[in-house]
């Protein structure tokens, strides 16, 4: 044969081979055509297994991945209305004083979407299955206070406590950011064998406003079920949006984030994930119909609950000494880290915690105050730092880095490439100048490290405290103190070990976030989270996300707060953020 | 005989190729089943204390508490019947699964990729050596070369920049249009290509100076051959020589050379795919190495391994027909 | 009764490719002797085992059966100076005048080496004068040839670079593999000289091996005929070239274009080599002889027929007063 | 000599690209301050200036340090990795093409098992498989060169067994000389192109897979090796954010590294083979 015709020839066959396959694998779906005006695009980076939509999945299951869209909680929470948003409960109320006792009321028209009611049944089947399957997420809560969980009637559920649980309502049952848990059917799940690995399909029935229609490795797309129960209910009008695509924009190569934020340019995308502070500058700059939380001014974003701190492990040389810890925390110049990384916007913090309105409250109180004074968290001084690092037995080297024995500090900073590798560059250069021997580690055994206490700093984020700053404390009761060798649970990484500080904690635990003794014992805590270094706090998160109004408007901003719900559509509220959404024709 | 030693050969290639799979990841304790938990729990969504007695229950699930030389042994069973095991990340789906669902993407980019560059590269080369081609024509192909210094990674990412970004003249990224249902008709093939077309180039000019090099070593041994010089005192044109005398028998030896080639183009083909949002081989390869999803990096190496031996003793086994020489030598 | 310095004692070579065995020699046995220096051709076609042949008296070669001696002794377990001696002794001139050049060296690393193994004691100059006598021998310039390159010098000129190396050396036995087929015609003359006047000059034993009847005709004492591995006919050049007795030493040289006019140049048919291999039994010549008998399937000897003369063909009744020894007969 | 570069045009032009590449290096290397290649070390984000020559990038890195000290390590990380798979090659193809044989069969044998498994797959298994924090330049240059020593072996085998049927090792052995003075003496200074060319070789395969790794993210992240600049430069949307010349820069270097090699491998190829020399 010719060569020419055979190349031909080869090209026609493979040309027809991969046109084939794909139709094969993509499997031949039609959906009924929605217009780009009556579509949401949101972009985000998929991994959840296709198909996995049971809320109970272990391995697949995640809210973030628009499966918000199909399930729902008892209640939301508007962070910055500092507001509950009751949805399928009607009231969530502790029924005795010492918070050992909380009655939920369902709504009347709640009702699952193949038109099965939500009862009681449903509610109590979700708490029994957390309660008893330790391969569910707040398995360990709900072991560690739900004594019994009784249905009174069919809209009615009692849940007696072993011990108080003042936060357990808030922290467990309402849905916000990334925690809490939805209500599952009973009726689907009851049947199921093995609730971890059903996967739940496009067709399980669900509360939410959006039915899933078609899942590939490219997109997932939801139409809006015109029969929700919250519009007949009253909670909600009719939403606006016709069909949610989520597209996989992937696990790049370095995150290629410019990709994503060309095609915000382009109008392609309504909406993604959080942009670094330059890249979102820019977007603003080239479409003048993208918009952010805090409109077109820095920090183009609102605050997360996710304050990132360099954990230290405070069992492992020579990080535990509390002066070397000191010594780190004196070499990190916020003010630099605000100028370079953020454009100016005030970023760094000296909290372990996000300065919601509650907390805030609490940071400006006058005993937190007169801390802050006395023990200087957010210090930036060299000679210091260099001082205790002489004081805890180290001198300089030639290669000007302290060296105690023969060894140098080695500061490996573990942290995940995606989220911080513009932060952990610079705190490694910070380290470095001020003679520790610091350097970056991206590797996806960063959090192996971490929860084996290998290496001794960790740059992650408390997810915590939102309304009062027990929780965000309570991560360093020695409880959770794990002995060098044995594992660190999550947000455990510290290892930090003080009876001290320990009763103060107990002591909080029974009581209100608005108890005056509370407030009292929390400033202590902190003081001695500031005087012992247990972590060096760094930044406050931000979640600097694009809204694109050239489609879709109502987006919750500060001028414009809906319902108090923070503006990630991936997070629990997203389901509010895209039913608020109003056309823009 | 000569089949079923080709047959054992690849069966070796395989079994060494997942025993060094299986081991390297090994040198390093990572668990990769509590750092997928882990980045759960960094999503938010679990409470921390339980999460051990998950992995745990989980690394019994997936058999890794059994002794390495079971786990091993039970690994490379697996593989000869092609089941690589099921994905931590994508659990319940199978290697295999996953790997069926983006090898079309794949196997399409990579076979109208190589083909093409297999085709321009070799012409281009023999024209490069070819002594009756103008000048201009021998100096211009020959610098084509010069494209094996240049990595398809580089390309990509220039040409998002400038054919993507500023001339916004074909798609940034993605298999095909956001929001378009796959389905078999004209318009959706069409958007297929266009977004096929960017990640293409690339590959295809990052693999074509390799072809032109060897093309025109290849081109000047056969000038010097007996039946060249004998087509041109026949009195040929010079188009027939090219063509029929010329390019047809330094091709041949070039086609043993696309097998392995292959290897090549599979690992460009990774890091473009990955970089223009193509949901292919490489995309997943990519996105399980950032979540430790071992058994579908080991699958998908293994796979492509195996595709590319199978491909190499399938060329060796179907040469003769293409080399009438070899053919009469063989028997 | 000297020893033989060179003695082939039911020499073979077997090669086994995949499941086929191929004789490139069958059993053969003849000596080598110092005195009186001779030249023996050993002829045939490609393939026939000429240069099998040559390779294994060269030490080259493991033969499949049978023993190479030299002074007596097998070749293979000679060491230390017995086998030094051996290398010096028995040498070859060979027939591609470039690939025995190694290209990375100049032409002189040919000559030098074996100098300064087999004289260790030379000094530089005793070396280079040496090198320069040789090459005067085969009438060269030596200023035109050393320091150059293989590359830059004619066949010619590099083949008798190569005869010189021969002369360098002094072997008492050299095995000459087709040293001229591959060079002008006009130089011919003169390479074949020079191997002659080795022989005359410093009593070199020659073992021409060649598929050329003329030139064996012209420098050689006697001949074997070999054809697929086996002797064919053998003896003195004269009875041989001049009464072939075997067919197939017949076809060679009535093959020749004889410059005698008399001589009618033959055109007779022979059979097509291909109509039927016999492997293993029967004469080797017995698909393309033309007077084949039934009784030529089985395996003829190499019997004497004259004094001096042997062949292997049943067409021809053996005398069985006469030795059938094969040195003997050469 | 100089006739000889004339005629070998690609071994001139990529000798000539080397050459300025070790100029540049060099000179980089007497007048940098190394300081500055690394984060905090200048005013952050500046386009090429007559002050900062390539620019700086988000951390304030100067550019041009950066690429000084990135080609330099490039350079190291080539050359380890090069020259141990050559070394390797060598050793093991004389081995196998002297002892034949036994030994022989089994060197060939895992080279050619090893050949048709994708080294940088086995790569980025290894480099996401090591503990991160050991990943420096030097375990780069190991993890490039585990897989990519069959190459050179197979070549070098090759030729000494197609060299050893030259008919001037058999003269060299009717001169005397013995098996060892034969592989050094006579066919080792004639393999020289060939190794040569299987060093360059090498060195291109290691830059290269070296870079792709450094790209995607496994490279030892602090040290500014080109591959690290460009997966730097990814991750903070240098090329959204106006920042071309931050990807820009180590970009080209690349571009011209790989091509001076390309050209030299072709060149000595040429060399090596003389079928393939110019007929001019």
């Amino acid at each position: 044969m010719k060569i020419s015709k055979l190349s031909i020839a080869l090209l026609a066959i493979t040309t027809a081979f991969t046109m084939l396959t794909t139709s094969l694998f993509a499997g031949g779906h039609s959906l009924a055509k929605v217009p780009r005006e009556q579509t949401l695009v949101l972009g985000w980076s998929i991994t959840s297994p296709i198909g996995v939509t049971n809320p109970f999945a272990s391995t697949g299951y995640t809210h973030q991945e628009a499966n918000n869209l199909m399930w729902e909680g008892l209640s939301y929470f508007g962070i910055f209305n500092d507001e509950e948003i009751p949805w399928l409960a009607d009231s969530m109320e502790y029924t005795k004083s010492d918070y050992t006792q909380l009655t939920i009321k369902l709504n009347a028209m709640a009702q699952w979407s193949d038109g099965t009611p939500v009862t009681s049944k449903d509610v109590v089947f979700t708490f029994e299955s957390q309660k008893n399957n330790n391969k569910l997420p707040y398995h360990a809560n709900f072991k560690q206070f739900v004594d019994k969980v009784t249905a009174v009637d069919d809209k009615t559920v009692v849940v007696d406590f072993k011990m108080p649980a003042p936060r357990f309502k808030f922290q467990v049952l309402t849905l916000k950011f990334d925690t809490g848990i939805p209500i599952v059917p009973a009726h689907v799940l009851s049947k199921v064998d093995n609730v971890n690995e059903y996967e739940g399909g496009n067709d399980m029935p669900h509360s939410g406003p959006y039915n899933l229609v078609l899942w590939d490795a490219n997109q997932k797309i939801y139409d809006l079920n015109t029969d929700w129960w919250a519009v007949k209910a009253g909670r909600i009008s009719m939403p606006e949006v016709k069909r949610v695509v989520m597209f996989n924009i992937g696990g790049q190569v370095g995150q290629g984030m410019d990709v994503v934020a060309q095609r915000v340019v382009n109008n392609e995308f309504d909406a993604t994930l959080d942009m670094r502070s330059s890249v979102i500058g820019n977007i603003l700059r080239q479409n003048s119909k993208v918009t952010t939380h805090s409109a077109d001014k820095p920090p183009y974003g609102y605050l997360d609950w996710w304050p990132n701190s360099l954990w230290v492990n405070t069992q492992l040389e020579p990080y535990s000494d509390a002066r070397v810890r000191r010594a780190m925390s004196l070499l990190i110049n916020r003010e630099l880290i605000n100028e370079i990384i953020y454009e100016g916007a005030g970023i760094a913090t000296i909290y372990p915690f996000p300065l919601y309105p509650g907390l805030e409250k609490f940071a400006n109180s006058a005993a937190v105050k007169k801390l802050e004074a006395e023990l200087q968290p957010g210090l930036y001084d060299p000679d210091k730092s260099a001082e205790l690092m002489k004081a805890a037995g180290f001198t300089m080297n030639g290669d000007d880095l302290w060296e105690k024995d023969g060894k140098t500090v080695g500061a490996v900073i573990n942290g995940f490439e995606g989220i911080h590798s513009d932060i952990v560059p610079v705190l490694v250069e910070m380290l470095r100048n001020g003679g520790i021997d610091a350097d970056i580690n991206f590797g996806t055994d960063a959090y192996q490290n971490m929860a084996d206490g290998k290496a001794g700093l960790y740059m992650f984020g408390h997810g915590a405290s939102l309304k009062d700053p027990y929780t965000a404390l309570e991560l360093f009761h020695s409880r959770y103190s794990a002995a060098l060798g044995t594992t660190a649970g999550s947000n455990r990484f510290s290892r930090y070990s003080n009876p001290e500080y320990d009763k103060l904690l107990d002591e909080m635990a029974p009581l209100g976030g608005d108890d005056p003794r509370f407030q009292e014992l929390a400033a202590q805590a902190l003081g001695i989270y500031w005087r012992d270094q247990i972590d060096i706090p760094v930044i406050q998160w931000l979640h600097r996300i694009p809204y694109n109004q050239t489609y879709w408007t109502n987006w919750p901003t500060i001028a414009n707060p809906s319902l108090g719900m923070n503006g990630a559509f991936w997070a629990h509220t997203g389901m509010l953020v895209v039913s608020t959404l109003k056309s823009a024709k | 005989m000569f089949v079923i030693k080709r047959l054992l050969f690849v069966l070796l290639v395989v079994w060494s190729a997942s025993t060094i799979t299986f081991f390297i990841p090994r040198i390093s304790d990572i668990n990769p089943i509590r750092e997928r938990f882990a980045e759960l729990a960094r999503l938010g969504g679990f409470s921390a204390g339980e999460l051990e007695k998950i992995v745990e229950s989980y690394s019994k699930a997936f058999g890794l508490d059994k002794p390495l030389m079971q786990q091993y042994f039970d690994y490379i069973g697996g593989v000869m019947t092609l089941d690589f095991g099921v994905s931590l990340n994508k659990f319940p789906k199978t290697v295999l699964m996953l790997i069926a669902e983006s090898l079309p993407w794949t196997i399409g980019l990579i076979l109208v990729t190589t083909i093409l560059s297999f085709v321009i590269g070799n012409l281009v080369g023999a024209l490069a050596a070819w002594p009756l081609s103008p000048k201009w024509v021998r100096g211009v192909s020959t610098s084509f070369i010069l494209f094996q210094g240049v990595p398809p990674v580089l390309l990509a990412i220039l040409l998002i920049f400038f054919v993507a970004f500023k001339l916004n003249i074909l798609p940034i990224a993605g298999a095909y249009s956001i929001g378009t249902v796959p389905d078999f008709t004209f318009e959706f093939l069409l958007d297929v290509a266009r977004h096929q077309i960017l990640p293409g180039i690339a590959l295809i000019f990052g693999s074509l100076g390799t072809w032109v090099l060897s093309m025109r070593g290849m081109g000047i041994t056969i000038q010097g051959e007996d039946y060249v010089i004998f087509a041109e005192h026949k009195g040929l044109s010079s188009y027939t020589i090219f063509k029929d005398y010329y390019l047809r028998n330094a091709l041949l030896p070039q086609v043993t050379a696309l097998a392995l080639a292959l290897g090549n183009v599979i690992t460009s083909a990774i890091v473009v795919e990955t970089i223009f949002g193509l949901p292919g081989l490489g995309f997943v390869l990519i996105t399980a190495i950032r979540s430790n999803d071992f058994l579908v990096i080991y699958g998908i190496v293994l796979f492509i391994t195996i595709a590319v031996a199978v491909l190499m003793a399938l060329v060796e086994l179907l040469y003769p027909l293409l080399d009438p020489r070899v053919r009469q030598g063989q028997e | 009764m000297s020893t033989a310095t060179l003695e082939l004692k039911n020499v073979s070579k077997l090669y086994r490719v995949g499941k086929k065995e191929v004789h490139a020699l069958n059993p053969i046995s003849f000596d080598l002797l110092g005195d009186p220096a001779r030249i023996i051709t050993v002829a045939g076609e490609s393939g026939s085992g000429k240069t099998t042949l040559a390779s294994i008296m060269l030490g080259l070669l493991e033969p499949t059966t049978g023993q190479v001696l030299y002074e007596g002794k097998d070749v293979s377990t000679l060491s230390g100076s017995q086998y030094r001696d051996f290398r010096k002794n028995v040498q070859a001139v060979f027939q591609d005048p470039f690939a025995v050049f190694n290209p990375f060296y100049q032409v002189d690393h040919l000559l030098e080496v074996p100098i300064r193994k087999f004289n260790p004691g030379l000094s530089k100059a005793a070396r280079r004068k040496a090198m320069e006598e040789a090459l005067e021998a085969v009438g060269l310039q030596p200023s035109e040839i050393l320091g150059r390159y293989p590359h830059q010098l004619s066949g010619g000129q590099r083949q008798r670079i190569n005869v010189a190396r021969a002369i360098v050396i002094k072997p008492k036995i050299l095995v000459a593999d087709e040293p001229v087929s591959m060079v002008d015609a006009s130089l011919r003359a003169n390479i074949l000289e020079a191997l002659v006047s080795l022989r005359e000059n410093h009593k070199v034993n020659i073992l021409y091996i060649t598929h050329d009847l003329t030139t064996a005709y012209h420098v050689s004492d006697s001949i074997i005929v070999l054809y697929r591995g086996s002797v064919m006919e053998a003896g003195d050049i004269t009875k041989v070239v001049e009464s072939p007795q075997h067919p197939y030493t017949q076809l060679l040289i009535n093959s020749i274009p004889w410059p005698d006019l008399e001589r009618k140049w033959d055109n007779q048919q022979y059979a097509n080599p291909d109509i039927q291999e016999i492997s293993g039994e029967g004469c080797k010549f017995y698909s393309r002889c033309p007077n084949r008998k039934p009784e030529c399937q089985q395996t003829p000897n190499l019997v004497p027929l004259f004094p001096k003369h042997l062949a292997s063909c049943r067409l021809h009744p053996p005398k069985a007063d006469l030795d059938a020894h094969l040195t003997n007969n050469l | 000599m100089i006739n000889y570069f004339k005629r070998n045009i690609s071994l001139t032009i990529g000798l000539g690209l080397l050459i300025f590449l070790i100029l540049f290096t060099l000179h980089g290397l007497l007048t940098v301050e190394f300081k500055q290649a690394y984060p905090l070390a200048v005013r952050p984000k500046q386009p090429p200036s007559l002050k900062y020559l390539f620019g700086t990038d988000f951390f304030g890195r100067d550019l041009y340090t950066a690429m000084v000290v990135g080609v330099w390590q490039t350079a190291i990380i080539g050359l380890l990795a090069g020259a141990a798979g050559t070394i390797i090659g060598i050793v093991l193809g004389f081995i196998s093409a002297y002892f034949s044989g036994l030994v022989d069969v089994v060197i060939k044998f895992i080279c050619q098992i090893l050949t048709p498994i994708p080294a940088f797959l086995i790569q980025v298994v290894i480099a996401s498989s090591i503990d991160k924090r050991d990943v420096t330049i030097i375990t780069m240059a190991v993890v490039v060169f585990l897989l990519s020593w069959m190459a050179p072996t197979l070549v070098i085998r090759s030729q000494v067994l197609s060299m050893r049927e030259r008919q001037f090792v058999a003269v060299a052995k009717l001169s005397g000389m013995n098996s060892l003075e034969i592989i050094f003496k006579e066919i080792f200074p004639n393999l020289l192109p060939f190794i040569a060319a299987a060093f360059v070789a090498q060195v291109f395969q290691a830059v290269f897979a070296s870079f792709y790794l450094a790209v995607i993210g496994l490279g030892p992240l602090r040290e500014p090796l080109l591959g690290n600049t460009i997966w730097a430069a990814q991750s903070q949307s240098a090329f959204f954010n106006g920042w071309w010349w931050w990807p820009v820069g180590p970009s080209v270097a690349m571009i011209l590294i790989l091509g001076s090699l390309a050209l030299i491998n072709m060149g000595l190829d040429e060399m090596a083979n003389p079928r393939i020399r110019n007929k001019e």
